[in-house]
């Protein structure tokens, strides 16, 4: 694979919980910081008695046998009552977030998103503004964004670690996740539940944008495929339209209306394919469609047998639709 | 619990139960299963099936326990073996009921 | 190995009695299971049109029965009665066979009627959870079996007073467990 | 006064006579809880070697990112077969050896209530273990996870034996825990020595009988569950078939409402063999023992009520996750009492550093980062960002090897100048433990960090962008020290086994009755069977007591110090038998056959039932009765 996707927006660490954009994130890493300060004085406390003890009380040559002391009820109930102090103020910040990030956002303004997570790729669907999408979700800064989650077929779980925690995706259910970006990049994200061959490629992006640029993508996305210019691509249109594609992907305005595999009708759009594991460009897309097992092992998308001349045109076809 | 009652194991606890008396908890059983499927069969009894039902049920399921298996003349221990496997059971399907919002 | 006893009942009475604990959280899953899925079937056939109370009530008179003739041969075996011991037995694994036989006619039944095992989840539930003790009724009749043959043979006296016990103790909970199974299923449809 | 006045010292038996007499048919036929103890052991530690070096292949597989040692079929497998193995193939079973080996021993008794069942619980271990192995050559590993979930690990999605294998192997290892649950509860209850009260158990003994009761409550839901998710995959039933309207969520409460007390049945005998060995090298009887007890209860008992813990990002909703949550931070309070009630044990003791005790300060040490890693679990909204990341990889490798692995370390150094009568090396021992802690820490610390900064579990690669790379290279770097780490331990056995110093009965001047009878002890274990008149037996004649029960001598009974040389009366110990065998070879041919033959389960049901009939009409012991 090899590639490194965009690292550069995103600093050295593009899916750590430990750099929230989000007020969900955010609130999970004020909640984490507190309880690992307090973790952080038990362990030196334990810690520092064992020590202490072990070096202080270690065998002296001759010395008598150690007077017994079989017990010491105030010290029990000093060190039961302690602790649980400890757990109360741990407790009650815990309490308090569960009843926020737990509940469906009451905010009206909310932009609701469905995402489907299917072995192994994500379907994004945005109901109110008709668009349909995969692998990378565009959201608006600062505007709460409410992910309905659905699974298509066994557990996954849906994890943007700088936007928040993660939740999964079950069979028979619709979960909710809701989060409000606070500022404009790519964050990383992957499946957290284990779905099987390639669950480990089963990533995905939110493209958290300027309000403006997402209307610009929103337009854009909201019609059919566009126009091809060149011959190259046009050629390109042929081979997919005349190949087993159809029958899985869809790309509006054409024939293809295939459900099994992700929407392409913007493909060209999107930075990455396969669900996030390969930066989407010109040699890639040819790579992963000449070795698709071989690249993403298990995927559900079989490896189309194709001449070299096919694969450039259905690349240069796929990056046209953007 | 200590090398006092070493060679006492056994049955020996329990006073003769006559089988008269056997008889007579096997008729309430019976009985009391008559009940159960009359009230499912009254109309006007269904608001209190529900109670009426577990009641006999305990009931049926106590006398069974404490005559039949003489939990009631045995050592506390075996009940306390018996109780605190029952306990569990119960516990974990009211608060299995209870995950799977069973109880509104 | 029977030693001396710290508690004062024998190994194996307290083992029966152990093993009876964690029985109950068996059929505790199994009964929480069908529970939650009481009412979740989304194709028929639905339990209220199969289940046929009448004829289950008898079975449960049978199997209520069985329960007393097991006390009746516990008592006529310390009485050291061999020949009543082995008369109740019989009875109590012939109530027994009764019952599955009644079972066994309700599962065919069912089955006729479009209610396979793996037809929908009240199959599913309702078979493996009286599956499950029809199981244990069943291992109890060879159970009672053996030990009415080793009556027959002599080989049973009131020195093994408590291997009946325990046989009992057994038997009584299969019955304590139907109890439970005929209220939640058949009367709490 | 010093224990070696007391002590009787036996002669030394020796390794190659006495308990280990006797050919292979001996030990096939053994009823010994002795030797079914050795068994046990040598079995799991196999075992624990296997799953071992597949952690290593996980480790090589994930040392660099996008690495393709492994594809991704096999990662699965391997992590899936690497849990199931080192939970219930590893741990249980080292754990169920130690109690084999100690228990009966430390309450004066001379074999556990049920013998054979005993054996058939060995020999239920062992096959249902080689079962879930034969699907190595079969190419039909399971890959489902240790914990399975549905709907990936239905017919449908796993369609192949791989599933079929984890379950009939983890239902056929069940029955055989249950069984061994049932014969620890009654041999402990029921055959203590003379006077051998329940507030004068060993620590050991005391945490044997909670984890029994918790295998006996704990077990039978799993059983439930595996049976469920055998008939939908055999049987095509709906348990967890969303379509049907049911809920795959069921599933993994089942699994968890067995599993979280199972973490418990794994940590609980760890702490007893510390609770043991602590006091013994402190030269101190354990500080607030009552609470010591009490608190192992505790554990046990709340353990039952937390499982929801591993499921917070199912979206079970608030109410339940806060319950759920709160009931998990309990636990940390009789946690913490043990640890505080150890370090005030050894606080004006006489602290000898013996590998025993190195290993059980290890745990106290350890086992705590783990235990705090826990507590941040525990709050529901910190897991969301936790929960099926290396940060729980570390919480957990941090309590059970920190835990679990160096408890029973500590014990295995404890006890086995008692199982073979010779002492193991303290410089190969200590180079054991700090190679053994200096690698574990290698490997495991780091993963906190990995999971944090965005690692899933279960992935067989990672991104190169992510900044993983260093973490994830040090903790390969230290699962292969583990194997260097293991070097110094098996010399050490081996080494001892062929000319290791002799023990004598109480090489550690241990207060409890198993360090009264010669090393290895004999096969009836006591000649008489001691009558015992206070905690610690073999220390302090009378004692003054703070918080627990003051010692006042029952008159009449054997002094636990003297132990003739030979039995003064003839001792009836039970006879060798075949029946379990012949019992667990049915049940394993059964399980077989539950792969896709009704015939040879029925063959397997019918030699069930005639090691069942020969078992129940064998004479079980030479002039009984
Ligand atoms: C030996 C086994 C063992 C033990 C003992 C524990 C002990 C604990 N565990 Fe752990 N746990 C596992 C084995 C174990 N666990 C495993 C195997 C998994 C993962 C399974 C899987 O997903 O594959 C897991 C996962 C797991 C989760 C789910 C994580 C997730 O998947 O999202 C949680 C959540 O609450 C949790 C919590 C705890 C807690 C609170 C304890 C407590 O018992 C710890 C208590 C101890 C202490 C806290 C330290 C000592 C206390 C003091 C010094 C007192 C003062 C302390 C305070 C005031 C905080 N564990
Ligand atoms: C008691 C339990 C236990 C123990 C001891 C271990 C020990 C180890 N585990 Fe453990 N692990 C689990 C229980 C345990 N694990 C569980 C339950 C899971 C979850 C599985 C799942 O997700 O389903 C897990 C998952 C897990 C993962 C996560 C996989 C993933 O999510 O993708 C990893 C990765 O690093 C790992 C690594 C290791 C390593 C390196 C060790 C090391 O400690 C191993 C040490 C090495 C040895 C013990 C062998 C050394 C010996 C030799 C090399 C041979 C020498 C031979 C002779 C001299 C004869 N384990
Ligand atoms: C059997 C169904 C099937 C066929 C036929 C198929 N695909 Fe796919 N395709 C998929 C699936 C499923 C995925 C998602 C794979 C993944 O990420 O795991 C996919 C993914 C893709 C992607 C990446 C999409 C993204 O957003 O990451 C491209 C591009 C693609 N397919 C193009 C093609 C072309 C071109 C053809 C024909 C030559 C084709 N597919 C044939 C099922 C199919
Ligand atoms: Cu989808 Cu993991
Ligand atoms: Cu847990």
């Amino acid at each position: 694979m090899g590639a490194v996707v965009l690292q550069g927006c995103n600093g050295e660490y593009p899916q750590s919980a430990l750099h929230p954009s989000s007020d969900f994130a955010t609130r999970l890493d004020d909640l984490f910081t507190q309880i690992v300060w307090w973790a952080a004085g038990v362990f030196v406390i334990v810690e520092g008695a064992l020590i202490y003890t072990i070096i202080r009380f270690r065998a002296r040559p001759g010395a008598p046998r150690p007077k017994e002391v079989h017990g010491h009820i105030a010290m029990e109930i000093g060190w039961t009552l302690a602790p649980a102090l400890i757990l109360v103020a741990i407790a009650i910040p815990t309490i308090q977030t569960i009843f926020i990030v737990d509940r469906p956002t009451t905010d009206e303004d909310a932009l609701v998103i469905e995402a489907i997570g299917r072995q192994w790729w994500w379907e994004f669907r945005y109901p109110e503004l008709g668009i349909v999408t995969a692998n990378e979700a565009h959201v608006p800064v600062g505007r709460t964004v409410d992910l309905r989650l659905r699974s298509a077929d066994v557990l996954h779980s849906f994890w943007v670690p700088r936007l928040g925690g993660k939740r999964d995706l079950v069979p028979g259910h619709e979960n909710q996740l809701w989060f409000k970006p606070d500022s404009v990049g790519v964050f990383w994200g992957q499946c957290a539940e284990y779905c099987g061959t390639a669950h480990a490629l089963m990533g995905t992006r939110v493209i958290v944008d300027e309000p403006a640029d997402f209307d610009a993508w929103v337009a854009l996305n909201q019609g059919s495929a566009v126009a091809l210019t060149d011959p190259q691509s046009r050629a390109g249109r042929g081979v997919f339209m005349a190949n087993a594609c159809v029958s899985c992907h869809a790309v509006r305005g054409s024939a293809a209306v295939g459900q099994f595999g992700p929407d392409l009708t913007h493909f060209g759009g999107r930075l990455t394919l396969g669900a996030g594991i390969l930066e989407n460009t010109r040699e890639n897309v040819i790579r992963w469609l000449d070795s698709t097992q071989h690249i993403k092992p298990g995927s559900l998308m079989p490896d189309v047998e194709l001449s070299d001349e096919q694969l450039e045109q259905l690349a240069a076809y796929l990056l046209a639709l953007r | 619990m200590s090398g006092k009652s070493g060679a006492t194991a056994g049955h020996s606890t329990e006073p003769h139960v006559s089988n008269r008396f056997y008889v007579a908890i096997a008729v309430i059983l019976a009985v009391f299963t008559a009940l159960e499927v009359m009230v499912f069969y009254v109309e006007a009894l269904a608001p209190f099936l529900f109670a009426i039902l577990m009641v006999l049920m305990v009931v049926k399921f106590a006398l069974v326990v404490m005559f039949f298996m003489h939990l009631k003349f045995d050592r506390p221990l075996l009940t306390g073996v018996f109780a605190g496997g029952l306990f569990m059971a119960i516990f974990v399907i009211v608060a299995l009921m209870a995950v799977f919002g069973k109880f509104g | 190995m029977e030693g001396p006893s710290s508690t004062g009942v024998s190994n194996r009475k307290l083992a029966m009695w152990t093993f009876i604990g964690s029985e109950c959280m068996l059929f505790g899953t199994l009964i929480a299971t069908y529970l939650i899925y009481r009412g979740r079937n989304v194709v028929g056939p639905y339990p209220d049109e199969l289940l046929n109370i009448p004829f289950i009530t008898v079975t449960t008179f049978v199997l209520l029965m069985s329960s007393l003739m097991m006390v009746l041969a516990l008592a006529a075996i310390e009485r050291n009665d061999l020949k009543k011991t082995k008369i109740w037995l019989f009875m109590t694994a012939l109530f027994g066979l009764i019952f599955l036989g009644g079972q066994y006619y309700e599962f065919n039944h069912f089955v006729h009627e479009g209610l396979p095992l793996s037809r929908n989840l009240f199959s599913s539930t309702f078979f493996v959870l009286t599956g499950t003790h029809g199981g244990h009724v069943a291992g109890g009749v060879i159970w009672l079996g053996t030990l009415f043959v080793r009556a027959t043979q002599g080989k049973l006296d009131a020195t093994h007073a408590e291997t009946v016990e325990i046989a009992g103790l057994y038997w009584h909970f299969v019955d304590v467990i139907w109890i439970v199974l005929f209220t939640l299923i058949y009367l709490l449809v | 006064m010093t224990a070696s006045e007391h002590a009787l010292d036996n002669g030394d038996a020796g390794v190659h006579e006495g308990l280990y007499a006797g050919g292979i048919w001996s030990w096939v036929t053994t009823v010994d809880h002795k030797r079914i103890g050795i068994l046990y052991f040598l079995t799991s530690l196999v075992f624990l070697l296997v799953a071992g070096v597949e952690g290593q292949l996980l480790r090589l597989q994930l040392a660099r990112p996008e690495n393709r040692f492994l594809d991704p079929d096999l990662y699965n497998q391997l992590f899936t077969m690497h849990g199931t193995t080192m939970v219930f193939f590893a741990g249980m079973p080292l754990i169920v050896a130690f109690f084999n080996f100690v228990v009966p021993l430390q309450i004066g008794a001379r074999d556990v209530a049920f013998p054979r069942l005993n054996a058939l619980s060995y020999w239920l271990f062992l096959f249902a273990g080689l079962f879930l192995y034969s699907s190595v050559p079969l190419r039909a590993m399971p890959d489902g996870g240790w914990f399975a979930y549905m709907p990936l690990t239905s017919s449908e999605y796993s369609p192949g034996l791989g599933m079929d294998f984890y379950v009939l192997s983890l239902l056929l290892a069940g029955i055989g825990t249950i069984a061994g649950g049932v014969n620890f509860f009654v041999t402990i209850l029921n055959m203590r020595a003379p006077g051998m009260r329940f507030m004068r158990l060993p620590l050991f003994t005391w945490m044997a009988l909670i984890v029994s009761v918790l295998i006996l409550l704990a077990f039978p839901p799993f059983t439930v569950g595996l049976v469920f998710m055998m008939f939908d995959r055999s049987f095509g039933t709906h348990f967890f078939d969303a379509a049907a309207g049911a809920d795959p969520v069921l599933w993994q409460h089942l699994f968890w409402v067995f599993g979280h007390p199972e973490v418990y049945i794994l940590i609980l005998p760890a702490f007893g063999v510390v609770s043991d060995v602590i006091p013994a090298f402190s030269r101190k009887s354990l500080f607030g023992y009552p609470v010591v007890v009490f608190s192992g209860i505790l554990i046990a008992f709340l353990g039952f009520g937390v499982w929801v813990h591993h499921m917070f990002s199912v979206g079970l909703g608030p109410v339940v996750n806060a319950v759920f949550g709160g009931a998990t931070m309990l636990i940390a309070i009789p946690t913490g009492i043990k640890i505080f009630n150890w370090i005030a044990t050894m606080w004006g003791g006489q602290i000898r550093f013996n590998t025993p005790m190195l290993f059980a300060i290890g745990l106290v040490g350890s086992f705590t980062i783990g235990g705090l890693s826990g507590v941040m679990h525990a709050s529901p909204p910190a897991d969301l960002q936790q929960t099926d990341t290396y940060f729980v990889v570390a919480h957990f490798h941090y309590v059970l090897i920190g835990g679990t692995v160096f408890g029973l370390f500590s014990g295995l150094y404890y006890w086995f100048p008692k199982a073979t009568g010779r002492m193991l090396s303290e410089a190969l021992g200590k180079a054991h433990f700090w190679l053994t802690f200096i690698a574990f820490n290698v490997t495991f610390f780091p993963m906190h960090f990995s999971g944090l900064l965005g690692m899933p579990r279960r992935t067989f690669t990672y991104a190169e962008g992510l900044g993983l790379d260093v973490f994830n290279l040090i903790s390969t770097i230290g699962a292969f020290m583990f194997t260097f780490a293991f070097i110094p331990l098996f010399l050490n056995l081996w080494r001892a086994w062929r000319k290791g110093e002799p023990a004598g009965a109480n090489p550690w001047d241990a207060p409890t009755l198993e360090w009264t009878v010669s090393s290895p002890p004999p096969h009836y274990n006591f000649a008489v069977i001691p009558t015992v008149d206070r905690r610690d037996p073999l220390w302090h004649p009378h004692i003054e007591v703070g918080l627990g029960w003051a010692g006042e001598v029952e008159p009449g009974g054997v002094s636990p110090r003297v132990q003739p040389k030979e039995p003064p009366e003839p001792v009836h110990m039970p006879d060798p038998s075949y029946w379990p065998l012949v019992m667990g070879i049915g049940m394993l041919v059964m399980t077989a056959g539950a792969l896709g033959s009704l015939g040879v389960v029925l063959l397997g049901l019918a030699v069930t039932m005639l090691g069942l009939f020969g078992w129940a009409f064998e004479p079980s012991e030479s002039g009984a009765h």
